[in-house]
C-alpha cells in the first residue's frame, strides 16, 4: 500500500541507506559499489520528491503532517520525529534532491582517485538525509536535529582532506561558528517551548497570534521585551550562522578548503540555505515582530553589499564564487526582512541551481588548471573547455540576473519588493541591493574574463614527469602526494588544460538548463499565485502583494525589467567589468593603487576574522589561562587545599618542639592544665 | 562483716591473686627453656578467670559496696582479659628474641589486670586509688622491663615521676572529695554531690580527679609522658599498656565521675570537653610529624581519647555506652596495630620507623593488608570497626548544644586520615628498599591470632550490633 | 519469578566476595585472575538485567498516579529490609525506584568494559587491580541501593578505600598527591554530612530514609543541614570550587579508575542530591538554590575555559567532565525552583534532564577516558602536544573518538544532547539568562573537544611514534564500540530511560513542593 | 586554738611545695621521688585531718593505706632510679632528653 507517509519516508531514509552502506561497508562494496547505491539512494529520493512535489502542486495530495516517532516524552511535553510536507518543503526537497544527485555525479569524476572516496560518497548522502530531516521536520526539535546534523557533515566535510592544515583550520572555524548561531537558535527554541508549551509547528503556528500578541519577556530583570521579537531574532541569529550571514559569515570562504563538490551542494545550493528556509517556515512568527525583521532586513542588506564588495579583490576562483554566495544569501534574507518571504524561497531555488553550476564549473576549471586556483594564473580557457565556458557564462548571466535568466526573475522581484516595503531599514536595504546588482556583475563577469578570456597567463611544459593521469582528480593530491605539488610554482602546467569527462561536464549541462528556464516557469505561481498558501503566512499589505497588482506575467516583468535600475546598474558592472579585465588590464592595478587602502581593506576582508580571532580565539585562550593558572591552580588548590595542609604541617612542628622531652616541662604542663581547670572552674561558680 | 558471699562475689579476683602467686611460685622453679609454661598457663589463667566473671553468682555489692559487680564491670573486665590474652601471644615472639623471656612479665601484666578489674568495680574511692597503684606500678616496672636499654629506663622514669605526680593529684582531690562528703563510699558521695548545696570543697575536688582520669587516659594536655612511654618501652609492653588500661581507666572515669559525682555534671562535662578538643588537637596535628611508628601511635592514642571524651561529655547512658564501645574498639584496634610491630620486628631491628614498612604490600602482602585495615579503622574509615565507635560518639554528641563538638571531632578527624593514610601509602605506593622478605620470629599461634584480631575489625564492622547492645545493656538502654 | 529474590543483595555481595578468588588466583596467574573477575563482572551485570526485568514499571506508575502507597521511597521494589543494629535501629534496608536502577544498570554495564579495559593496560598485580575494581563496583551499587542513610554513608566512604588503592597503586607519577588529595578531599566533604544525619538521627530516632523525608525541620536546620549535604555532594560530583581534586586523580588514575570514577563515581553526588538534598530539606534547598545555580553556571562558563588551556587530555576531559556535571547539579535546583513555582512540568523535565545527563555523561566521559586510555597505551604519554595526525595511523579508533567528541559537545542523535536540551529548556523556563549561560556550552564545549580532536586527530602524521601507531586491537575496539552504541542508542532512543525514571521523578516533583517548615 | 582550715592550708601548702619541687628541681631524679612523697604526705595530712573533723576513721585508714602505696612507690622509683643509673651514668634530670618531639 503506498501512502505518501510510505513515499515520505522513502525519500528521507534512501539517503542514509546509500549512507550507510557505503559509510560502514565501503571496503566490501568498493568505490563501484559506493557511488552506485549512494546515487541509486538520492535518485531515488529525488524523483519521489519530484512525485510528491507534482501530487502537492496538482491538489492530489494535502499537506501531510504526522508524527511517526516520539523521541521523547516527559511531563507535558514531547518530542517528536515527524514531517510536514506542503508546497515549501517539497520545493526544498527537489532543490535538494535534485542538486545532490548531480553532485553526487559529478563527484564520480572529481574523486575519482581520491583513496576517501567511499567516505565521501558516504559523507555527502549523509549530508542529504539530514538535510531532508530539516526541512521535512514538523517540529523545532527535528528542525535542530537536522540543523546540527547537516553541521556536523559540513564539518566533516570542510576536513575531509585532514592533513591539510588549513582544512582542518576551516572545519573547526566552521563548526564553532555556526555553533554561536545555534546557541542563539537553540534559545529561541527554549523561548518557543516556554511561550507555547509545544515545541510541533503546528501548535506553535496556531496559536501564535494569541500568544506571543502582548507577551513580554524578561531576559535581563526590568527590561520586558517583546515575545515574538525575541523569539525572531534568536532564532535568526541561528540562521545567520547557518546561512552565514554577517558577522557570522567568516566561515563560509574558508570553507571552500572542501572539496569542490561540496563547496557546490552544502555552501552554496543547501545547507546554507537552510536559515532562509527556517524563516520562511516561521513566517507566523515573524510576521508578529516588525522589530525582529527590520534586523533581519539590516542584516540581510549589508551582508548582501559588503561581501559582495570582498568578492572583487578576490583571485582564488571558488572564493570568488563563496563571496557571491554570501552575498546572494543577502538577497534572499532582504526579502525575508520584507516579508517576501516566497521571494525569498524563489531565489534560494534559482540560486541553487545557478550557483551550483558555477561551482562545478569552478571545480571543472581547476580540474583542467591542475588544481591551480588562482585566476591570475588563468585565461583564455574557453577554446580548451568549451562546456564549461559555455555554461559558466550561463550561470554567470543568471547570477547577474540578465533578463530571462531565473536570476533576473528572483533578484528583481526582491529588488522590487524591498522598493514597495516601508519597512524601518527598507531604505538601507534598496540602496544595499542596487549597489548589490552593480557588485555582483562586476565581480562575476571579472570572473569570467579572467578565467576563460584573455590570453593564456599559464604556461605548459612538457616534461615527462611520470605524473599518471593527475588531471581528473583534482585536490586528490592533498590526500596522496601533497608534496608533490608543494613544489609547484604558480602558473605552470604539464600539460595544457582539456575539458572535463562527461560525468562533470553532464551535471553541468542539466544545471544550466534550470538556470536558465526556472525563473520565467515558475515565478508566476511561486511568488503572485497562491502557491505558498497556507506554507507562508504574510500580514495583509506585505510587498509582494503590491507588486501582484501589477503583476501581468513573465513577459511583461521582462519588458518591464529592461527598463527598471537595477538591470543598469547590472549592465554598468558588466561595462566596467568588460573594459578593465577584457580590454585593459593595467587599470585595475592601477585602481588598486589609487584605492589602495580600500582595496586593502577588501583584501583582509575589512579585518573582521583578524578581529575575531584575537578576540575569541586567543582572547579565550587568555581568559582560560588565566582562570586555570589564577583560579584553579593559585587560589583554589595551592592557595586553600594545599595551603590549609601546609599550615596544619606548621602547627604540628611547632607542637612538636612542645614535646622538649624534659621531666619538668611535662610536669609543668601538667599543672598548667590543672591551673586552668581550676581557674575556668572558678569562672563556670561564679 | 565479712561475709563467704563478699568471697564469692569476689571469685574472679581471688582466683586470679591465687594464681598470680602460683604462678610466680612455679615460674621459680622453671628452665628458661620451659618458660612457655607460664606463658600458657598465665593464658589458662585469663581464661578462667573470664569465665569467672561471666559467671552470676555472689551479690551486685561486696564488703559493705567497696566492691561492686555490675554489668558494666563485666563487659569491661572481659575485654580486659581478652586484650591482655592478644597481648601475650602477641608478646612471646618478642620476648624470646631479645631474652626479656622471663615470668615477671607475666605476673606483672597479671598484677596489673588485677588492679585493673579491682578499679573496674571499685565502689570506694579507696578501691580506686589501691587498683590504680596496682596497675600503675606494675606498668612502672613492666616499662623498665629490659633493664639494658636507655630508653626504656628514661621512659620508666618519666612515666614513675608523672604517674605519682597524677596520683598525688588525685589522692588530693580525693581528701577534698572525702572532707566534703564525709565519706569515702561513692554512693554516699554521689547523694551529696547530687543535694549539697554549698559544694566549693567538692568541686575544687572534682579538678584534681578530673586531672587523675585525664592523665590515666592520657588526654592533653596531661599526655606527656605517652609518646615518650609508648617509644621507650619495649613494644612487647607498649601492646600492653597501650591498649586494656584504656578500658580500666574508662571504668575509673565512670565510677568517679557518675557513680560519684554524677550531681556535678555540669562542671566535669565541661572540663572533659574542654580535653577532649585539646587531645582531639594535639593528638592528630603532632602525630603527622611523626616517623617513629611506635610515636605515631602513641599520639593517635591521644586524638582516640579525645573521641572517647566526647561520649563522656554526653554524660547519659548512650553517651557511656558509646564511649565504652569506643574503648573496646580502641583495645583491639591498638592491640592489632602494636601486633604488627611485633610481628615485623626482629633483634636488632624494631620495625618501629614508618620506612620500614615500605613495600610491604610487595614483601608481605598478608600482612599488609593486615595494616591497612588496622589503620583504616583506626583512621575511622566504614565499613571497619573504628568508623563506629566514632559514629557512636559522635552521635552522642550531635545534639543540640554540643554539636560544636561533633563538628571540632569532625575537623580533626579530617586531619587525622592523613597520617594513617601515610602508613598505607608507605606500604603499598612505596617500592621495598633493602630486604625483601622480613622473617619475623613470629611464631604460628601469634600469626593466626593476629589475623583474626585484624579480620575482626572487618567483620565486627559489618557486626557491630551484638557488641554495643551488650555494652548498651550494662548501661540499662533498653531499646 | 526473580521479584521475590534477594537481587540487590545479590548485585552487591556478589563483585565484592567475588573479589576473593581473584585475589586467591594471585598477580602470578594473571590471566586466571582476570578471567574470574571477567566472569564476575559479567554475571553481575545478568544479575542486574534479572533486575530490571523484575522490576515493575506498573507499580512506579500507581505511584506516580497516587493509587499505591503515598510518600517518598515508600514504592521502592526488590526492597529488602532487615535489621542490621536492633539497639540503634538501624537497617539493611535495600531498594530501588526507576533512578536507582538506571544507575545501577550503568554501574555494572561500565564495570564488564573496565575488566576488559583492564586486560591489556593493566601488567602488574592484575589480580588485586581486579579485586580492587570488583569491591569497587559491588560498594558503589551499595549506594543506589541503600534506603537507610547509615548504610548509605557506609557505601559512600566504603568505596574511597579501592579507589585510594586503585589510584595510588596502578597511577602515574603524581600519584601519591592525587590519591591522598582526592581521599581527603572526599572525607572532608562527607564527614560533615555524617553529623547532619546523626542530627537527624537525634530528631527522628532512625535513619530511613523515607522517615528522614516527612521529618519536619525548622528553617534554621534545614540550612545547617543542606551546607552539610552540599558539600559532601558537592565534592563528589564536583562542583566548582571544591572540583580540582578530580583533574589530579583522573590525570594519575590508571585507565579503568579514570572510566569507573568519570562514568560513576561523579554520579553518586548527583544522586545524593536527589536523595538527600532535595527529599529532607527542600526548604533550605530552595532558599539556596541561586548559589548551586550559581556554582553549577560557573561549571559550565569557567571551567569551560580552564578546559580550554589545558594541554593534558585527561585534563582537559577531567574538566569537561566538571563542565557537564554542571548540568546535572542546575537541572536538579531549576527543577526545585520550578516546581515551587508551580511549573511541575518544567520541573520533569530538568529532573529527567539531568539524569539522562547523568547516564549519558557516564557513557561519553566514560569513552573518551577510555580512548584516552588507549593513546595513552602505545604512547605512554598524555599530552596533546606529543600528538597529531592519529587518524591517519588508527583510522577506526579516530571513527570512534570523533563520534564521542561530537557526544561531547552535545550533538544531537547522541546521548550527550538529551540531557543538556532539557536542562537548557528547564533553565530558560526559570530564568532566560540562566538559559542562555548554560546553553554557552554549545560553544565552549564544541570549542574545547574539537580543538582537541583537531590537535591529537586530525593533521599530518606528527611525529615517528604516532607514524608509528596501529590500530585498535579486538578488545578496544569492542569496548570502545561497544559505548560508542549505548551512546547512539541513548540519543536516538531515550524514551525507556525516560519511562524508567518518571514515576519516581514525578513523585519527587510532589514531594519537593510541599514545605516541611516546622 | 588550730581549727580544721590551718590543716587544710599546711596541706595545701606542702602540697604545692612538693608540685614546685617537681617542675622547678632541674637538677637531681631522687629530689623528684622526695617531693612525691612529700605531696602524699600532704594529702595525708588532709585526710586525717577530715577524719578527725568529720569523726569518721575510714579516713585514717585510706591514710594507711596511701603510706604503704608509698612505700611501693618509692621503692619502684629507686629501682628505676638505679636501673636509669646504669644506663645513663646519670640521674640529672635535664639530661633525661633522648625521647621527644
Amino acid at each position: 500500500m503506498i501512502t505518501p507517509k510510505l513515499i515520505l519516508l522513502v525519500i528521507a531514509l534512501a539517503p542514509l541507506v546509500g549512507a550507510i552502506v557505503a559509510g560502514l561497508f565501503g571496503r566490501r562494496v568498493g568505490r563501484a559499489g559506493a557511488h552506485t547505491v549512494t546515487i541509486a539512494g538520492v535518485a531515488v529520493s529525488f524523483v519521489l520528491s519530484c512525485y510528491a512535489l507534482y501530487q502537492l502542486s496538482t491538489g492530489g495530495w494535502g499537506v501531510f503532517n504526522e508524527n511517526l516517532y516520539t523521541w521523547f516524552e516527559v511531563g507535558k511535553l514531547s518530542a517528536h520525529v515527524g514531517f510536514l510536507v506542503d508546497r515549501l518543503t517539497a520545493v526544498m526537497m527537489v532543490v535538494v534532491t535534485s542538486v545532490s544527485l548531480l553532485v553526487h555525479v559529478y563527484t564520480i569524476g572529481y574523486m575519482r582517485d581520491d583513496p576517501g572516496y567511499q567516505r565521501f560518497f558516504s559523507y555527502i548522502s549523509l549530508f542529504t538525509f539530514s538535510m531532508l530531516m530539516l526541512v521535512m521536520s514538523n517540529n523545532f526539535m527535528q528542525l535542530f536535529f537536522g540543523w546540527e546534523a547537516v553541521g556536523l557533515v559540513s564539518y566533516l566535510l570542510i576536513g575531509f582532506w585532514f592533513k591539510r592544515p588549513s582544512a582542518i583550520f576551516a572545519n573547526m572555524k566552521a563548526f564553532l561558528v555556526n555553533r554561536v548561531g545555534d546557541f542563539g537558535f537553540l534559545l529561541g527554541i527554549a523561548a518557543v517551548l516556554f511561550c507555547f508549551g509545544s515545541l510541533d509547528y503546528a501548535t506553535v503556528f496556531a496559536s501564535a497570534d494569541a500568544t506571543l500578541t502582548g507577551r513580554t519577556l524578561e531576559i535581563i530583570a526590568g527590561h520586558p521585551w517583546q515575545a515574538a521579537t525575541v523569539i525572531g531574532v534568536l532564532l535568526f541569529i541561528g540562521a545567520m550562522g547557518k546561512s552565514a550571514q554577517v558577522p557570522l559569515h567568516v566561515w563560509l570562504p574558508d570553507s571552500m578548503e572542501g572539496p569542490t563538490p561540496i563547496s557546490a551542494l552544502i555552501h552554496a545550493a543547501t545547507m546554507v540555505t537552510a536559515g532562509i528556509f527556517m524563516v520562511a517556515r516561521m513566517s507566523p512568527l515573524y510576521e508578529l515582530s516588525e522589530t525582529a525583521l527590520s534586523f533581519v532586513l539590516v542584516i540581510g542588506a549589508t551582508t548582501a553589499l559588503f561581501t559582495g564588495l570582498i568578492g572583487i579583490v578576490q583571485n582564488d576562483i571558488k572564493r570568488v564564487v563563496a563571496y557571491s554566495t554570501l552575498s546572494q544569501l543577502g538577497y534572499m534574507t532582504v526579502a525575508l526582512g520584507v516579508s517576501a518571504y516566497s521571494a525569498a524561497i524563489f531565489h534560494l531555488m534559482t540560486h541553487a541551481f545557478f550557483k551550483a553550476l558555477l561551482f562545478l564549473g569552478a571545480g571543472s576549471v581547476i580540474i583542467a588548471m591542475h588544481h591551480e586556483q588562482d585566476m591570475r594564473y588563468m585565461g583564455g580557457l574557453k577554446k580548451y573547455m568549451p562546456i564549461t565556458f559555455i555554461t559558466g557564462w550561463i550561470g554567470t548571466l543568471a547570477l547577474t540576473g540578465f533578463p530571462g535568466f531565473s536570476g533576473f526573475f528572483s533578484k528583481d522581484a526582491i529588488i522590487e519588493a524591498v522598493h514597495e516595503s516601508h519597512r524601518f531599514g527598507s531604505g538601507y536595504a534598496y540602496f544595499c541591493v542596487l549597489i548589490g546588482v552593480f557588485v555582483t556583475a562586476l565581480y562575476s563577469f571579472r570572473l569570467i574574463y579572467l578565467t576563460y578570456h584573455g590570453k593564456e597567463r599559464f604556461v605548459v611544459e612538457h616534461k615527462a614527469h611520470g605524473h599518471g593521469h593527475h588531471d581528473a582528480h583534482a585536490d586528490a593530491h592533498g590526500e596522496d602526494d601533497a608534496d608533490d605539488h608543494g613544489h609547484h610554482e604558480p602558473g605552470h602546467l604539464e600539460h595544457a588544460p582539456h575539458e572535463s569527462p562527461w560525468v562533470v561536464t553532464l551535471p553541468l549541462i542539466l544545471l544550466a538548463i534550470p538556470s536558465v528556464v526556472i525563473g520565467w516557469l515558475t515565478i508566476g505561481p511561486m511568488l503572485f499565485g497562491d502557491f505558498f498558501a497556507g506554507a507562508i503566512v504574510v500580514k495583509e499589505g506585505g510587498p509582494l502583494a503590491e507588486l501582484a497588482h501589477e503583476w501581468h506575467g513573465p513577459g511583461a516583468m521582462l519588458l518591464h525589467g529592461l527598463m527598471g535600475l537595477p538591470f543598469w546598474f547590472a549592465v554598468a558592472g558588466f561595462a566596467v567589468a568588460t573594459y578593465v579585465y577584457l580590454f585593459n588590464q593595467a587599470i585595475a592595478d592601477r585602481a588598486a593603487k589609487l584605492f589602495a587602502p580600500i582595496y586593502r581593506l577588501l583584501q583582509n576582508k575589512y579585518g573582521i576574522d583578524d578581529l575575531y580571532f584575537a578576540i575569541f580565539a586567543r582572547g579565550g585562550l587568555k581568559l582560560g589561562r588565566g582562570l586555570w593558572r589564577g583560579g584553579d591552580v593559585a587560589v583554589i588548590d595551592d592557595g586553600i587545599v594545599n595551603g590549609s595542609a601546609a599550615l596544619v604541617q606548621r602547627i604540628a612542628a611547632t607542637v612538636r618542639r612542645v614535646q622538649s622531652g624534659y621531666l619538668y616541662h611535662y610536669a609543668f604542663a601538667m599543672i598548667l592544665g590543672l591551673i586552668v581547670l581550676l581557674g575556668g572552674l572558678w569562672m563556670a561558680a561564679r | 562483716m565479712i561475709s563467704l558471699t563478699d568471697i564469692l562475689t569476689l571469685l574472679p579476683e581471688s582466683f586470679l591473686t591465687l594464681a598470680i602467686c602460683a604462678l610466680l611460685l612455679i615460674d621459680l622453679f622453671l628452665k628458661p627453656a620451659q618458660r612457655s609454661v607460664t606463658h600458657y598457663l598465665a593464658i589458662i589463667v585469663l581464661a578462667v578467670t573470664g569465665w569467672l566473671v561471666l559467671q552470676h553468682f555472689g551479690e551486685p555489692t561486696a564488703f559493705g559496696g567497696m566492691f561492686v559487680r555490675d554489668g558494666i564491670a563485666a563487659v569491661l573486665k572481659v575485654f580486659v582479659l581478652l586484650t591482655t590474652a592478644l597481648v601475650f601471644v602477641y608478646a612471646r615472639p618478642y620476648l624470646r628474641d631479645r631474652s626479656l623471656f622471663v615470668g615477671e612479665y607475666y605476673v606483672l601484666c597479671l598484677f596489673a589486670v588485677l588492679g585493673m578489674m579491682l578499679l573496674v568495680s571499685a565502689g570506694n574511692l579507696v578501691m580506686i586509688y589501691l587498683g590504680l597503684e596496682l596497675l600503675a606500678l606494675s606498668s612502672y616496672a613492666l616499662v623498665a622491663l629490659n633493664r639494658d636499654s636507655p630508653l626504656s629506663s628514661e621512659a620508666a622514669m618519666k612515666y614513675f615521676v608523672l604517674g605519682a605526680l597524677a596520683s598525688g593529684m588525685l589522692l588530693y582531690g580525693m581528701s577534698m572529695i572525702y572532707g566534703a562528703a564525709g565519706s569515702l563510699d561513692l554512693n554516699t558521695i554521689h547523694a551529696v554531690a547530687a543535694t549539697s548545696t554549698q559544694r566549693g570543697l567538692l568541686l575544687f575536688g572534682v579538678v584534681f580527679v578530673v586531672v587523675g582520669i585525664a592523665f590515666k587516659f592520657g588526654a592533653a594536655p596531661f599526655h606527656m609522658w605517652l609518646p615518650d612511654v609508648y617509644q621507650g618501652a619495649p613494644t612487647a609492653v607498649t601492646v600492653f599498656i597501650g591498649s586494656a588500661p584504656k578500658l580500666a581507666a574508662f571504668g575509673m572515669a565512670y565510677r568517679l565521675l557518675e557513680s560519684g559525682l554524677d550531681g556535678l555534671g555540669g562542671y566535669w562535662q565541661l572540663m572533659l570537653a574542654l580535653l577532649a578538643v585539646l587531645s582531639l588537637a594535639i593528638g592528630n596535628i603532632a602525630a603527622i610529624m611523626q616517623s617513629n611508628l611506635k610515636r605515631m601511635l602513641a599520639y593517635s592514642t591521644i586524638s582516640h581519647v579525645g573521641f572517647l571524651f566526647l561520649g563522656l561529655v554526653n554524660g547519659q547512658p548512650e553517651g557511656y555506652a558509646a564511649a565504652m564501645f569506643y574503648a573496646i574498639s580502641y583495645a583491639l584496634t591498638a592491640a592489632a596495630a602494636f601486633g604488627i610491630i611485633l610481628l615485623l620486628s626482629r633483634a636488632g631491628f624494631e620495625a618501629e620507623e614508618i620506612s620500614d614498612y615500605k613495600g610491604l604490600g610487595q614483601r608481605a602482602p598478608w600482612y599488609a593488608f593486615l595494616m591497612a585495615l588496622i589503620m583504616f579503622s583506626l583512621a575511622g574509615v566504614p565499613p571497619l570497626f573504628g568508623f563506629f565507635g566514632k559514629l557512636l560518639v559522635l552521635k552522642a554528641v550531635a545534639v543540640p548544644g554540643t554539636l560544636w563538638l561533633a563538628v571540632v571531632g569532625a575537623v580533626f578527624a579530617i586531619i587525622g586520615i592523613y597520617y594513617y593514610l601515610r602508613v598505607v601509602k608507605v606500604m603499598y605506593f612505596d617500592e621495598p628498599d633493602g630486604e625483601a622478605v622480613i622473617a619475623g620470629p613470629a611464631d604460628a599461634p601469634m600469626r593466626a591470632v593476629l589475623s583474626v584480631n585484624a579480620l575482626a575489625l572487618l567483620v565486627l564492622g559489618l557486626t557491630w550490633g551484638p557488641l554495643y547492645g551488650w555494652c548498651a545493656q550494662a548501661f540499662g538502654i533498653v531499646r | 519469578m526473580f521479584a521475590n529474590w534477594p537481587l540487590l543483595s545479590l548485585l552487591i555481595w556478589l563483585p565484592i566476595l567475588g573479589a576473593i578468588p581473584v585475589l586467591l588466583a594471585g598477580d602470578k596467574r594473571a590471566d586466571l585472575a582476570r578471567r574470574i573477575a571477567l566472569a564476575v563482572a559479567a554475571a553481575t551485570f545478568l544479575v542486574s538485567l534479572v533486575m530490571l526485568s523484575a522490576f515493575n514499571h506498573g507499580i512506579a506508575d500507581a505511584a506516580a498516579r497516587g493509587a499505591a502507597d503515598p510518600g517518598l521511597f515508600k514504592n521502592m521494589q526488590l526492597q529488602e529490609n532487615l535489621l542490621w543494629i536492633e539497639t540503634l535501629s538501624v537497617r539493611y534496608h535495600l531498594g530501588v525506584d526507576g533512578i536507582s536502577v538506571a544507575l545501577v544498570l550503568l554501574t555494572t554495564f561500565t564495570s564488564v568494559l573496565v575488566v576488559i579495559l583492564g586486560w591489556g593496560s593493566v601488567e602488574k598485580k592484575v589480580a588485586q587491580y581486579m579485586a580492587a575494581m570488583l569491591v569497587l563496583e559491588g560498594l558503589m551499587i551499595g549506594v543506589f541501593c541503600a534506603l537507610d542513610a547509615l548504610l548509605f554513608y557506609v557505601f559512600f566512604e566504603g568505596m574511597l578505600i579501592p579507589m585510594f588503592i586503585l589510584i595510588g597503586v596502578w597511577g602515574g607519577a603524581r600519584r601519591v598527591y592525587a590519591t591522598l588529595k582526592f581521599f581527603i578531599y572526599t572525607f572532608f566533604g562527607s564527614i560533615f554530612m555524617l553529623i547532619g544525619l546523626l542530627y537527624l538521627y537525634f530528631k527522628t530516632g532512625t535513619f530511613e530514609l523515607a522517615e528522614l523525608a516527612k521529618v519536619g525541620l525548622s528553617a534554621k536546620e534545614q540550612a545547617w543541614l543542606f551546607f552539610a549535604f552540599l558539600i559532601a555532594f558537592a565534592v563528589k560530583v564536583p562542583m566548582w570550587p571544591v572540583h580540582t581534586w578530580l583533574p589530579d586523580a583522573h590525570v594519575e588514575a590508571p585507565t579503568g579508575g579514570s572510566v569507573v570514577l568519570a562514568a560513576i563515581m561523579l554520579k553518586i553526588g548527583g544522586y545524593g542530591f536527589i536523595r538527600f538534598s532535595l527529599p529532607i530539606v527542600p526548604d533550605a534547598s530552595m532558599e539556596y538554590a541561586w548559589l548551586v545555580i550559581a556554582m553549577s553556571l560557573i561549571a559550565v562558563v569557567y571551567v569551560g575555559y580552564v578546559a580550554l588551556v589545558q594541554e593534558d587530555m585527561k585534563k582537559l576531559i577531567a574538566y569537561s567532565s566538571i563542565a557537564h556535571m554542571g548540568f546535572v547539579t542546575l537541572g536538579v535546583f531549576i527543577s526545585l525552583a520550578l516546581a515551587r513555582s508551580g511549573n511541575a512540568s518544567g520541573a520533569a523535565v530538568g529532573i529527567q534532564g539531568a539524569m539522562v545527563q547523568m547516564i549519558s555523561h557516564g557513557f561519553i566521559s566514560g569513552a573518551m577516558f577510555a580512548s584516552v586510555g588507549v593513546l595513552y597505551d602505545r604512547m605512554h604519554t598524555r599530552m596533546i602536544r606529543d600528538y597529531g595526525g592519529v587518524v591517519n595511523t588508527m583510522p577506526r579508533f579516530a571513527t570512534l573518538f570523533v563520534l564521542f567528541a561530537m557526544a561531547n559537545c552535545g550533538l544531537p542523535g547522541t546521548s550527550g544532547f538529551v540531557g543538556e536540551f532539557w536542562v537548557i529548556l528547564a533553565a530558560f523556563q526559570h530564568n532566560p539568562l540562566v538559559g542562555a549561560l548554560a546553553a554557552f556550552t554549545l560553544i565552549i564545549g564544541a570549542a574545547y573537544t574539537l580543538w582537541l580532536v583537531k590537535r591529537v586527530i586530525f593533521g599530518e602524521v606528527a611525529n615517528e611514534q604516532v607514524a608509528a601507531l596501529e590500530d585498535m586491537n579486538g578488545r578496544e575496539t569492542l569496548v570502545l564500540a561497544t559505548l560508542a552504541v549505548a551512546v547512539l542508542l541513548l540519543g536516538l532512543w531515550p524514551q525507556p530511560l525516560g519511562n524508567l525514571m518518571d514515576a519516581p521523578i514525578a513523585e519527587l516533583v510532589k514531594h519537593i513542593v510541599i514545605s516541611k517548615g516546622a | 586554738m588550730i581549727s580544721l582550715a590551718h590543716f587544710i592550708v599546711l596541706g595545701t601548702i606542702l602540697f604545692c611545695i612538693s608540685v614546685a619541687g617537681i617542675f622547678i628541681n632541674r637538677k637531681n631524679v631522687i629530689v623528684l621521688l622526695m617531693a612525691i612523697e612529700l605531696m602524699l604526705l600532704a594529702v595525708n595530712m588532709n585526710f586525717v585531718a577530715f577524719s578527725r573533723y568529720l569523726g569518721d576513721p575510714s579516713g585514717q585508714v585510706f591514710v594507711f593505706f596511701i603510706l604503704t602505696v608509698a612505700a611501693a612507690e618509692s621503692a619502684i622509683g629507686l629501682a628505676i632510679l638505679v636501673v636509669l643509673f646504669r644506663n645513663r651514668s646519670t640521674i640529672n634530670v635535664a639530661e633525661i632528653d633522648s625521647m621527644k618531639g
